[in-house]
């Protein structure tokens, strides 16, 4: 098991190195870099001269090889340097920007969670099958509705409209209801089709009829039968959900303008803020290594078939 | 030298005879002002820098207008530079020598006195720049030489050459006094709200960058504007900056009762504001007006023909009419009506696709298959990138682009990222023609538009990139520095009058339409006020019962 | 109907049921007014081939049709009373408590993320029948006289910890934990090995002795029928085609489909298939052997990797002369799949030498080897997974001469076309796809396949094991006409003993991957060389039935 | 000889049909779409007309502006009202089309060509390589997809062929996993052998047996993955990196719209309306896909 975790971390460890180095690459390549877009500014009016003072003053006018270098020395030691936009460094945006996301990301995905079981299971319960269609096709709309319309849309309905939901300077808690929302429909869609299609696939299963022969009701075989094979397979998504989980929070949090590392990389990308940019995506990096991490060491606990040795009875 | 002064006021009197007052902003309200209360103020970008001369960009200055005060005060209903810091001050006959007697017992927040020594750093900095610092100069100061504190609270400034924008430009937002701690600061920390010590009405309180920005009343105030009526700490306890991106945001928000007072108001959205009973606020940035330049390095637009043909191809006034509203005049010059040593040459500008064509086909450009103006092999194809922070600066371009292409010249409006934006913008081969607005009330503005050391929005040879092959212009270029540094009053607008004239000639710039910048507030937000160029300041500002 | 009256009540009287299944178009009719009865503690077989409605029947009468089955009309009598349009609601009354299951495949039957104890209680507990300690001590007796080993640890096990049999022992505990009135056994026991089959077969008849349950026993195995039930049902296409007592019928069959499946069960046909050379010379080891296998040693590495390999066949030798069939004969996890793998090449073996017609596998790589598959080829034993489902029949047969591509297009279309006829596939099958074809002309077509390169040698891999009886005593006469008429040699891999008395000349009996008994099939059937064999041979179904003739 | 086959040979074979939907012959197909089906297949087929042939559905141009028609709301002359410049909203829909589905399907194109590529060489050789592209598959996913894209973007220049090359390059991992497990449990399979074992080539087994029947399913997806595709285009769009003006691209559309949306709703809500259904469309064809490929 040991040897299996070190190989795991090395696999890990490659990721994020891979991961730094792309983009790396590709912010260098990036037309333009966050001094000119920063100090090429009508307002501050600077000459060509003074704007390559600057770069100098950054360091930022060595040999990309040895910039490279120099970052990821830094990086390694967990100095992610300073930001041209904002003049703060990396580590305190970080500091200042993750918990607004770490709450909405897991708010949000508790709620797709919520949502997406009750979907399933609803559906595979009714005895309507209208109400089991209409339910097994909210999946589909629910991803086919963009992000930021929806935020938009929510926002306008529910806060403007309704006055529901304060927007603006709104309490701790209230700020969250409709990013967390916005955030979770996309993400609960996919969930609940993999669970509804595992649900259906369980239900085909032999020892479900066994479970009815010995007269358990349809809720009992479902809850205590089917729930934990059916939701077993979801997990394998996980690591992919973060990406859209990412991608949700970045838009989620511009069309809400809430402080978080989303609204951060939207900026950053606006002005190219290569150390905030590389920070970002080494971090993301880092929780998507580790996600899939926890769900390979979980799968053995929850599910006892990988937990004994393979091949015990062939 | 007081007989000179007099006169300076009349004359700005009189200009202002022409220019326009804002709808309500200065109607102290109903009732007595209540003191108290947080202004809800939702900005639609975050501040970039608060370094004074920075304050240029409206974020920046939105804030900047709160916490520093100026050496003068320009009363944006006369143009008149009013005392504020400055108890007094003299000129001397060649505009090289100014002499200012500071207000006794002002403070910067910090506990630090405003005094002679604090005024004399500012400018130096600004004046100069620090290179250390990476602090660059000020736009609206020209020719600065140095500073003398003659006894604490009197400083004496010496110019190298005239320099009779220097009074107004004591009174703009770009000079905003600093604590000596703020100048102290590299250019790039200068990014840190709370780091910035001013002597304002409001002092920054707290801050998230990005997000918010708190400031909170000062209780010792007592050096406002010395004419304004209302006089000691401002009336609010705070004003909470809120950035919104999103326009539907800020509107719906402010109509749902969720803010008070918000920053860029779109013209259509202005209607349903009005139709609640809000307040629209859009107080002229008097400066140059919303146009578009050409960069006549570029070989297609190098031909005065062909940019006056299109100066002529441009209907304005459709423009206005599909766009915008009343509060977005049609530019009669390239600077604003209202703007110092504006002159009406509407009748240069006049929408006239006859003579646009003929002039075309005179300089060569005919028709070809597809329907595009040819000159020998080359397609009359121009590029712009739309400007962010002008409004609806994409559909403007695009309603360009519809009618130039009447003519068969083809306009694409560019869409990038601001890296290639800035790159491509620097080099007239890839954009031949940009947007292009500044505000500020002294006829140096211009100079700040198109002089090759400041912004150069036409691109001359020396200026901002090394990209220009050859276009310089040493008339323009000659005029531009007489402006800037005419001491005699009359003479100085004279030319300013030339220079407009000379630049519509040379079809350099096709102005569109006088730049409000446009706010609103709900209804019960009082006494909003604006300095001369349209930053809001809130010194005045109370919040009725509601 | 039933020629015993019986005094008290039936237990099961199933008047003319009929059952359909909806395919998204219209109804299918699946069983055709079916009636029979169960007397109390009676063993009643539902006899028939796959699509004979057997298990459509046995489904029914529990009230687990599947979703898209619809009963049209009949009776399903329990004690009397019609269960037949009961609600779930009802049923599940009746479900475990006076009706249970016992499935047909125990490996995928039970619940692989919940404990055997659970499993086993749950049913107590939906009944109400036992809770707490009372609850674990009854789950353990249950299992303990279901002939589990240590019980107490097996309540803490997880499927896949026991082996097929010990699963199946599991399931008839959950089936008798109620001692319900009726218990019905779908196929059982097909998924097992003949032995272990015997010993669950041996146990459902005790506890029903015991308990005196009546059982409905699904199975596709006459011979199995044969020993274990009182009477017969005999069903064909969701017909009934015969029905009485087990020994009348089996004594004198009156519809033609029963004597057709009697004449074609091997475990009732004393008669060898084939006409055998005699014993002596087919055991002699000769220069005319076309596949020699010496000292066959297969080791695997564990998945986990830890630990020693593990050594699936374990120095194995024969020789089979050519033109005759040799027979491996094993039960799962004998090693004989391993080693016929190794036989055609998909394997380096660890150890010993392999000789197909004087070409030694261990020197064979890449092309040589790819050449050497002309003289062997493998039939597999499902020929469902062993045809690509997207080509056709004609593809299928011509790809391996595509393979090889000396011949011509029309050369080789002619070929194929040949073959296949060859293999009484008729013309109409050449355009179809596997998925439109039943499994006997499946295993046709992959008989084809291999025939096709003219091989010296053709490996059946439990080729017929999954077919139905009838058609695979077709597919049997097929593959002797075709060993006569080309001169090939079987080797022939299989865990039913009756087929291989029926056509092997030669036989190695594997157990745990070594060779425990080998020799003329004769020899080895008359006079076994080890226990082991001996117990294989007795757990052929069939035999009472076979010794009453 | 072969009666008892041919008698079981109806019986199971529609046995199967019913019990496992598996591949079902055209006709029972056709006969078996369900309305649903039906009106997704209807919505893909009108978006493909618009985007082939819009002159066929409206007279308005998408890209001249009419003075003083800005603004206006739906009414008959303008089915969806007019924008800020007075186009008519209906018209910029339809001739928006082909650069939506343009994008999308070249999006989808570029992540099915190269994911599969990296799926089926990941599935078919020997470990080391199959590792190297695996770890490759997770640099590519371990980075934020949005991030990638909008660098691309960025590298590339705004367009929106740029934007689905941007948005196509998310979906390579995927597809590259997907692929990659399908190979391998096809290559499991009996008659993969079996085609080895009648002599068959590496390369002739991969493309005569491997690659049929492993893509099936990732084409299933491909359908899905489409729908997507349109939406992260018009995700770009928001942020401000969409194709340029005036392309009527309906991402574009909506993102603009939303800034009228207190004063002109109409101009974001249709294109969202569209493009919803559009990817609700693409959804229920890849299901069913999925269902004939199962």
């Amino acid at each position: 098991m040991s040897g299996y975790l070190l190989n795991r971390l090395g696999q890990a460890l490659f990721v994020l190195w891979a991961a730094f180095t792309i983009s790396f690459v590709l912010l260098q390549a990036m037309p333009g870099d966050a001094i000119l877009i920063k100090f090429q500014n009508p307002e501050l009016g600077l000459n060509p001269q003074q704007i390559a003072n600057i770069r100098a003053s950054y360091a930022a006018d060595s040999a990309i090889w040895v910039q490279y270098v120099q970052t990821i020395g830094r990086f390694s030691t967990g100095n992610f340097g300073y930001s041209v936009q904002a003049g703060v460094p990396v580590s305190t945006m970080l500091a200042a920007h993750l918990p607004a996301t770490l709450k909405l990301a897991s708010l949000g995905f508790v709620l797709a969670a919520v949502l997406a079981v009750a979907i399933a299971f609803v559906s595979s319960l009714t005895p309507f099958a209208w109400l089991r269609g209409a339910l097994q096709s909210v999946p589909s709309l629910f991803i086919s509705i963009p992000t930021f319309w929806l935020g938009i849309m929510l926002i306008q309905i529910f806060s403007f409209r309704l006055k529901l939901v304060p927007v603006i300077n709104p309490g701790p808690w209230q700020e969250l209801i409709l990013p967390v929302v916005t955030l979770a429909v996309p993400i609960s869609a996919p969930l609940a089709q993999v669970l509804v299609r595992n649900i259906d696939d369980v239900l085909t299963r032999p020892f479900v009829a066994v479970a009815r022969a010995k007269g358990a009701t349809r809720h009992w075989v479902l809850w205590r039968h089917v729930a934990k094979n059916a939701l077993l397979p979801t997990l394998t998504i996980a690591g992919v959900l973060f990406g859209e989980l990412i991608a949700g929070a970045v838009v989620t949090e511009t069309v809400f303008g809430l402080n978080g590392i989303g609204g951060l990389t939207e900026r950053a990308v606006g002005s190219q803020d290569a150390a905030v940019l590389q920070a970002i995506v080494v971090l993301s990096a880092l929780a998507f290594v580790v996600i899939n991490l926890i769900v390979d060491l979980l799968f053995p606990v929850l599910d006892p078939r990988l937990r004994t040795k393979a091949g015990a009875t062939a | 030298m007081t007989t000179k002064l007099k006169r300076l006021a009349l004359t700005l009197a009189a200009l202002s005879a022409s220019g326009f007052f804002l709808p309500s902003a200065f109607a102290e309200g109903a009732g007595d002002p209540v003191k108290g209360g947080t202004l809800i103020y939702l900005e639609q970008q975050a501040h970039t820098n608060l370094y004074p001369p920075a304050g240029g960009f409206y974020p920046n200055g939105g804030i900047l207008n709160q916490i520093t005060d100026k050496l003068t005060y320009q009363n944006p209903k006369t143009l008149e530079i009013e005392p504020w810091i400055a108890e007094s001050w003299t000129v001397n006959a060649g505009a090289t020598e100014y002499t200012f007697k500071i207000r006794p017992g002002v403070t910067f927040s910090d506990g630090t006195p405003l005094d002679a020594a604090a005024v004399a750093k500012n400018y130096d900095v600004f004046g100069l720049g620090n290179k250390e610092l990476k602090q660059p100069v000020s736009e609206v100061i020209n020719n600065y030489e140095r500073s003398e504190v003659i006894d604490p609270l009197t400083v004496k400034f010496y110019f190298k050459k005239p320099s009779p924008g220097f009074l107004q430009g004591t009174s703009v937002i770009g000079s905003g006094l600093v604590a000596a701690s703020a100048l102290a600061l590299p250019f790039e920390q200068l990014g840190d709200a709370t780091k910035i010590i001013g002597s304002g009405p409001f002092v920054v309180d707290s801050e998230t960058i990005g997000k918010e920005l708190n400031l909170k009343a000062r209780e010792e105030y007592a050096w406002g504007p010395a004419k304004l009526t209302h006089q000691g700490r401002a009336y609010l306890d705070g004003i909470k900056y809120i950035i919104t991106g999103e326009d539907s945001v800020r509107i719906g928000a402010l109509l749902a009762g969720q803010a008070d007072f918000i920053r860029q108001v779109q013209a259509y959205d202005e209607k349903q504001v009005e139709a609640q009973a809000y307040q629209i606020y859009a107080p002229s940035t008097r400066g140059v007006n919303n146009s578009v330049v050409f960069r006549p390095d570029n070989p297609l637009v190098a031909d005065v023909k062909v940019r006056k043909a299109l100066l002529h191809a441009t209907d304005a006034k459709e423009i206005v009419t599909t766009l915008f509203s009343a509060n977005y005049p049609k530019a009669t010059s390239i600077i604003a009506s209202t703007a110092l040593g504006y002159r009406d040459i509407s009748a240069k500008l006049a929408f006239d696709p006859e003579k646009a064509k003929a002039l075309l086909d005179e300089a060569g450009w005919t028709i070809g298959g597809n329907g595009l103006r040819q000159k020998d092999g080359k397609e009359l194809v121009l590029m712009a990138y739309e400007s962010l922070p002008q409004p609806q600066n994409k559909e403007t371009l695009q309603l360009v682009a519809q009618q130039w292409g009447k003519l068969g010249v083809k306009l694409t409006v560019l869409a990038g990222d601001s890296g290639s934006r800035i790159v491509d913008d620097l080099d007239p081969l890839k954009t031949p023609v940009s947007p292009a607005m500044v505000g500020r009330a002294d006829p140096d503005v211009i100079k700040s538009q198109y002089y090759p050391k400041n912004r150069d929005v036409l691109r001359q040879k020396g200026g901002q990139s090394d990209k220009v092959q050859s276009f310089a212009d040493d008339k323009l270029n000659g005029l531009l520095e007489a402006l800037a540094s005419e001491p005699d009053r009359q003479k100085r607008l004279a030319i300013a009058g030339e220079v407009q004239d000379y630049v519509v000639d040379q079809a350099y710039a096709i102005p569109i339409f006088e730049e409000p910048q446009a706010f609103a507030g709900a209804p019960y937000v009082q006494g909003i006020a604006f300095e001369a160029v349209g930053r809001p300041s809130f010194y005045s500002t109370w919040l009725a019962e509601h | 109907m039933s020629t015993s009256a019986a005094a008290s009540p039936p237990v099961l009287e199933v008047e003319n049921l009929s059952i359909s299944y909806h395919d998204g178009i219209a109804h299918h009719r699946a069983v055709h007014d079916v009636s029979f009865r169960i007397e109390p503690g009676e063993v009643v077989a539902l006899v028939g081939e796959s699509g004979s409605g057997k298990t459509t029947t046995a489904q029914s009468i529990i009230g687990l049709l599947q979703a898209n089955g619809r009963i049209d009309g009949g009776s399903i009598k329990l004690n009397g009373t019609d269960i037949a349009r009961w609600s779930d609601r009802q049923l599940d009354v009746v479900r475990g408590a006076k009706i249970s299951l016992v499935p047909q495949d125990p490996a995928s039957s039970l619940n692989p993320v919940k404990t055997i104890g659970a499993q086993v209680s749950e049913i107590l507990r939906i009944h109400g029948a036992a809770s707490g300690h009372a609850l674990e001590a009854q789950v353990i007796s249950l299992l303990e006289r279901v002939g589990l080993s240590e019980p107490a640890l097996r309540v803490r096990q997880y499927p896949h910890e026991l082996s097929g049999g010990m699963r199946q022992r599991v399931l008839i505990a959950i089936a008798v934990a109620l001692k319900p009135q009726l218990i019905i056994a779908d196929e059982p026991t097909s998924a097992l090995d003949v032995t272990v089959q015997r010993r669950i077969l041996d146990l459902i008849d005790e506890l029903r002795t015991e308990f005196g349950t009546s059982v409905l026993l699904v199975t596709h195995d006459l011979g199995v029928a044969a020993d274990r039930a009182d009477r017969l049902v005999v069903l064909q296409g969701g017909r009934v085609q015969e029905l009485g007592a087990t020994k009348i019928v089996l004594a004198a069959p009156r519809s033609a489909y029963t004597r057709q499946l009697i004449a074609d069960a091997p475990s009732f046909s004393a008669v060898a298939r084939k006409t055998p050379a005699t014993a002596r010379e087919k055991a002699a080891p000769s220069d005319n052997d076309v596949v020699i296998v010496d000292g066959l040693v297969q080791d695997f590495v564990r998945p986990d990797g830890d630990g020693k390999p593990f050594r699936a066949v374990d120095g194995l030798s024969f020789r089979v002369r050519r033109g005759t069939t040799h027979a491996i004969v094993g039960e799962s996890g004998s090693g004989k799949t391993t080693s016929i793998r190794a036989i055609v090449g998909f394997q380096k073996p660890t150890a010993g030498r392999i000789e197909i017609d004087g070409t030694d596998l261990s020197q064979l790589r890449g092309e040589t080897l790819r050449q050497f598959r002309r003289k062997i080829q493998l039939v597999y034993q499902n020929p469902y997974g062993s045809l690509d489902p997207r080509q056709t029949v004609f593809d299928i047969v011509a790809e391996p001469l595509l393979n090889f591509g000396r011949l011509a297009r029309p050369a080789r279309e002619a070929k194929a076309r040949a073959i296949l006829s060859r293999v009484g596939l008729p013309e109409a099958a050449l355009s179809r796809r596997p998925h439109a074809l039943s499994g006997g002309q499946r295993q046709r077509v992959a008989i084809a396949r291999a025939l096709v390169l003219d091989p010296d040698v053709v490996v059946l891999d439990e080729a017929v094991s999954a077919l139905d009886v009838t058609v695979q005593a077709r597919i049997l006469d097929l593959l002797d006409e075709l060993q006569h008429d080309l001169g090939l040699t079987y080797l022939f891999v299989s865990h039913d003993l009756a087929v291989v008395r029926q056509i092997s000349d030669t036989v190695s009996v594997l157990k745990d991957g070594r060779l425990v008994d080998g020799g003329a099939v004769e020899d080895v059937f008359e006079r076994p060389g080890s226990d082991y064999t001996r117990e294989l041979i007795n757990a052929i179904p069939g035999q009472n039935r076979a010794a009453l003739v | 000889m072969t009666t008892f086959d041919t008698i079981h040979d109806d019986v199971i074979a529609s046995g199967r049909g019913q019990r496992t939907g598996r591949r079902l012959s055209l006709p029972l197909l056709m006969r078996r779409l369900p309305p649903g089906l039906v009106l997704s297949w209807l919505v893909l087929g009108i978006a493909f007309l618009w985007a082939v042939a819009p002159w066929l559905f409206t007279s308005y141009n998408p890209l001249e502006g009419v003075g003083g028609e800005q603004l206006r709301r739906p009414d008959a002359g303008h089915l969806l009202g007019t924008d800020a410049l007075g186009r008519d909203l209906y018209a910029r829909i339809v001739y928006g089309a082909v650069h939506s589905l343009a994008g999308a399907f070249v999006a989808v194109a570029l992540g099915l060509v190269i994911g599969i590529g990296l799926g089926v060489v990941a599935g078919s050789v020997r470990r080391r390589l199959d590792d190297a592209i695996m770890r490759l598959v997770d640099v590519l996913l371990s980075i934020p997809p949005l991030l990638l894209s909008l660098s691309v973007i960025i590298l590339l220049g705004f367009g929106t062929v740029n934007a689905a090359i941007a948005v196509g390059l998310t979906s390579v991992a995927g597809f590259a996993r997907l692929a990659r497990s399908e190979v391998v449990r096809v290559r499991r399979s009996d008659y993969v052998e079996a085609a080895f074992g009648s002599g068959g080539t590496f390369s002739a087994v991969l493309w005569r047996h491997v690659l049929p029947n492993s893509l099936t399913s990732v084409l299933g997806i491909a359908a899905l993955q489409f729908g997507s595709a349109v939406l992260q285009i018009s995700t770009l769009g928001f942020l401000g990196y969409g194709a340029p003006p005036p392309t009527p691209e309906w991402g574009l559309l909506i993102a603009e719209g939303r800034n009228y949306i207190s004063t002109a709703w109409w101009l974001t809500t249709a294109p969202g309306v569209v493009v919803v259904l559009v990817v609700l469309a693409a959804n229920r064809v890849s299901q069913s896909f999925g269902k004939v490929a199962a």
